[in-house]
């Protein structure tokens, strides 16, 4: 079988989508990886009150390690010049007032934009809402990454979430090991596709009917 | 001048009784008022309302490391309000699971709807209209309405009787900094709640801390007690905690890059 | 015709309501003059963001002006230790959440404690509003200070309110340059009457009827 | 990085059409961004909706004092939504009475209600159940509701299309701090405007204020401009001005002890 893109190249695809001046909330999993990615001039927040900190602190330098200065996983970072402390009422009006964008995980993606990223199928206490159910609704743009299908085989992209609802109709790019996708009021577009991979090959492990883009062309992180 | 400094977390929770409901601060173990946790589980105050970001997974604790850890207070809990029931990773999930099944009753809510709420109870308000759980298992009992051709969830302000917070120092007005994101949920939290215990590094004099960068001012703090050096949650143990973390290797994983 | 209490003394005796701990907003009118006759360990809230602030600019030492410490009525204030400074979301918790107490001025208040104090009748353009509705419905108390009747004679304590109302059942203590009277469930009980005026002379310039406590007193400012 | 620092008022405030909504802080003379108000009228934008705690008055100007005034925009105004149309002693109550005679419209509400209406456009609330009002004129128009006992009445968010704000220091990426009374609605008015144009005494590098003393962080700020020494609002200037006051024995008994 053809190889598909490994969680760090899906990272820094994702990562690619920001620009100069944009502020980011990256959520579990794969967008976690991101924070490595991240261009110059882009402002990572995190949902317990920070803006603009600097990298992680990494495993060899548990010295540096202040748990005053964690990420909303427990993560250690390194304060620098430039980032603001804040309280949650002010983090979650950040989140909901439209002026951040947001890279999350995702369980399925359905062809309206539908997220269901945060349970799966355990009833209430299936799953960790968290901030991500803000971020979903109230980010200017939401990002999601994921594989493009489940261990076994089965889309993650569906024509319908089965999972519970992180929100409706919220997606507005999906970014997968196979391919990335645009979420228009027409349909889902296609509009790249990992190295080797076609998009005929892509449309077969997705649920819905992909939209091909004139101008489809590789996934690339130049 | 009124004093608020109590001398110790038993002294600052005696009058808490059976039933109250009760907010405090939870991400991972940062930010916890981990003394006055364990003043009120000393206690036994039965019947609790806990509304908390997030229950601390308890793994940390098994594996002997000296972490704050909220979950101590399950067996005293009718109902917690949360946005996070536990870390799956950390199997916080099931631990959870069999209070549930023994009758502990869990609203769930996102993390900024929770913000919001605990707003609407300090500036007093009747409800607020929200965009976020439109669609999902949150509207479960909810009254829907349309405001401006979108989708809202009619949410009830939260009132809370105590707050527990984590502050850095306070003066004796109880003027109130924090440290870096410790601040997180306890702003919002001291302001909603009836009545305030801050549990804090240091306690200074008035004038000790510049106007323009008090954080929650004083007349949100009722009662004030300063965490000793070898307490649990004071910088020291921490310090010496993190050091412990960094030995457990999954736990190293999850929590460094 | 007997002499009734000046404002000052109206605003002494009210400050007399206030105790170590309190904090207190003060209206326009006779609560201004309060400002005067705090009790040590009382500290003084202004809605445009400072709780615990020092003496006013006097006159005479207008070098000490400082645009940047001003109260919600323009007048100049002295920075102290121990003050804290906020904006107004913060500010109208501390007046809404019942934490605060309150001295405003009145035009009428009626039996059941009603009050109105901000529009003498010219329709929405007749007064200002500010914070002073706020503050009625917020304040864990409300004393409402005025003069007993108006100049021509009139009682402004009244069976119902005739100007716009501030807000609905919100007195809780009114103090007058004539009497103390208590707003309660069974209505209003005249509390203390000023030196040399009887319960029945102060009844006379009331409308509604008052309960006369039985420990009825003279205003006594020690 | 990207640049949000403009040279000029006129620069930053160019983009405003006709029929915008604006909200910006006024408390007598303090806190005003002056600077861009003279702008927008230099501009000349019309229909304009102004937010505003108040409206200056008029007399400081007419006894030539120079002192920040708003009611220059009343001109090109279609509506106001405020607390205080005007304060009476100052006769800016019949100032603005012949706007109202010519069409201009005013929403009445109190300050604590802008406050939560702002906090709520803010966080995208579709509309809160307020306290305030209940049985007063501000009744009208407004859907009233019970909610456990209690009469509440339903308001609006209220989310500007710009808001002026007036800061003390700024650094590069727009974090602010505001100094002493000045800062009173500035933080929420910057969080609840699409777009937030600060004019402020200082701009600093990045680590010129403390992470933990930032009062607005800076992704609520898009443009920043520097209020020169000599421009209206500058602490030189306020200080000549409050120095006039002091000679004028009207409003010296006003404003002072």
């Amino acid at each position: 079988m053809k190889e598909k893109l490994d969680r760090e190249v899906v990272a820094m695809r994702a990562a690619k989508e920001l620009k100069d001046g944009d502020c980011v909330n990256l959520g579990i999993g794969i967008p976690n990886l991101c924070a490595n990615y991240i261009p110059e001039g882009v402002l990572v927040e995190t949902e317990n009150g920070a803006l603009g900190y600097g990298p992680l602190v990494m495993q060899d330098e548990i010295e540096l390690a202040d748990q005053h200065y964690t990420d909303a996983g427990g993560r250690y970072w390194k304060p620098i010049p430039g980032m603001a402390l804040f309280d949650i009422v002010t983090s979650f009006i950040m989140i909901r007032s439209g002026r951040m964008i947001t890279i999350l995980g995702g369980l399925q993606v359905a062809e309206n934009g539908d997220l269901a990223n945060w349970n799966t199928g355990g009833g209430a206490l299936g799953g960790t809402i968290g901030g991500g159910m803000d971020l979903a609704v109230g980010a200017k743009r939401v990002i999601v990454t994921l594989e493009h299908t489940t261990k076994s085989g089965k889309p993650k992209i569906v024509k319908e979430c089965t999972y519970p609802l992180t929100a409706k109709r919220c997606t507005n790019t999906v970014i997968t090991d196979l391919a990335v996708i645009e979420v228009t009021p027409e349909g889902m577009v296609l509009k790249e596709v990992a190295p080797g991979w076609t998009a005929a090959e892509v449309q077969e492990l997705t649920e819905p009917k992909l939209i091909i883009a004139k101008d489809l062309k590789e996934i690339d992180l130049v | 001048m009124k004093n608020k400094v109590f001398n110790s977390f038993d002294e600052a929770v005696a009058d808490i009784p059976d039933g109250a409901s009760i907010v405090t601060e939870c991400w991972g173990t940062t930010g916890m008022s981990q003394n006055l946790i364990d003043a009120l589980v000393r206690k036994g105050t039965k019947n609790l309302t806990l509304i908390t970001h997030n229950l601390l997974p308890t793994v940390l604790k098994l594996e002997g490391i000296p972490s704050a850890n909220l979950a101590d207070l399950l067996p005293q809990l009718k109902k917690i309000i949360t946005p996070v029931v536990g870390i799956q990773q950390l199997g916080a999930g099931a631990f959870v699971k069999d209070y549930v099944e023994k009758g502990l009753e869990v609203e769930l809510t996102s993390h900024g709807t929770l913000a919001s709420r605990l707003y609407a109870g300090a500036a007093d308000l009747g409800g607020i209209y929200n965009p976020v759980g439109v669609g999902t298992i949150l509207e479960e009992g909810k009254e829907k309405r349309v405001i401006d051709g979108r989708e809202y969830l009619f949410e009830k302000p939260i009132k809370p009787d105590y707050a527990f917070i984590r502050g850095h120092k306070a003066d004796f007005y109880g003027n109130l900094v924090y440290w870096g994101v410790y601040r997180a949920d306890q702003p919002v939290m001291a302001m909603a709640a009836k009545c305030t215990i801050a549990e804090v590094d240091e306690i200074v004099e008035l004038g000790g801390i510049d106007p323009e960068h008090v954080v929650t001012p004083g007349i949100f703090v009722d009662r004030i007690v300063k965490v000793p050096e070898d307490a649990m949650g004071s910088v020291k143990i921490t310090k010496a905690a993190i050091g412990k973390i960094g030995e457990i290797d999954f736990i190293r994983k999850l929590l460094f890059k």
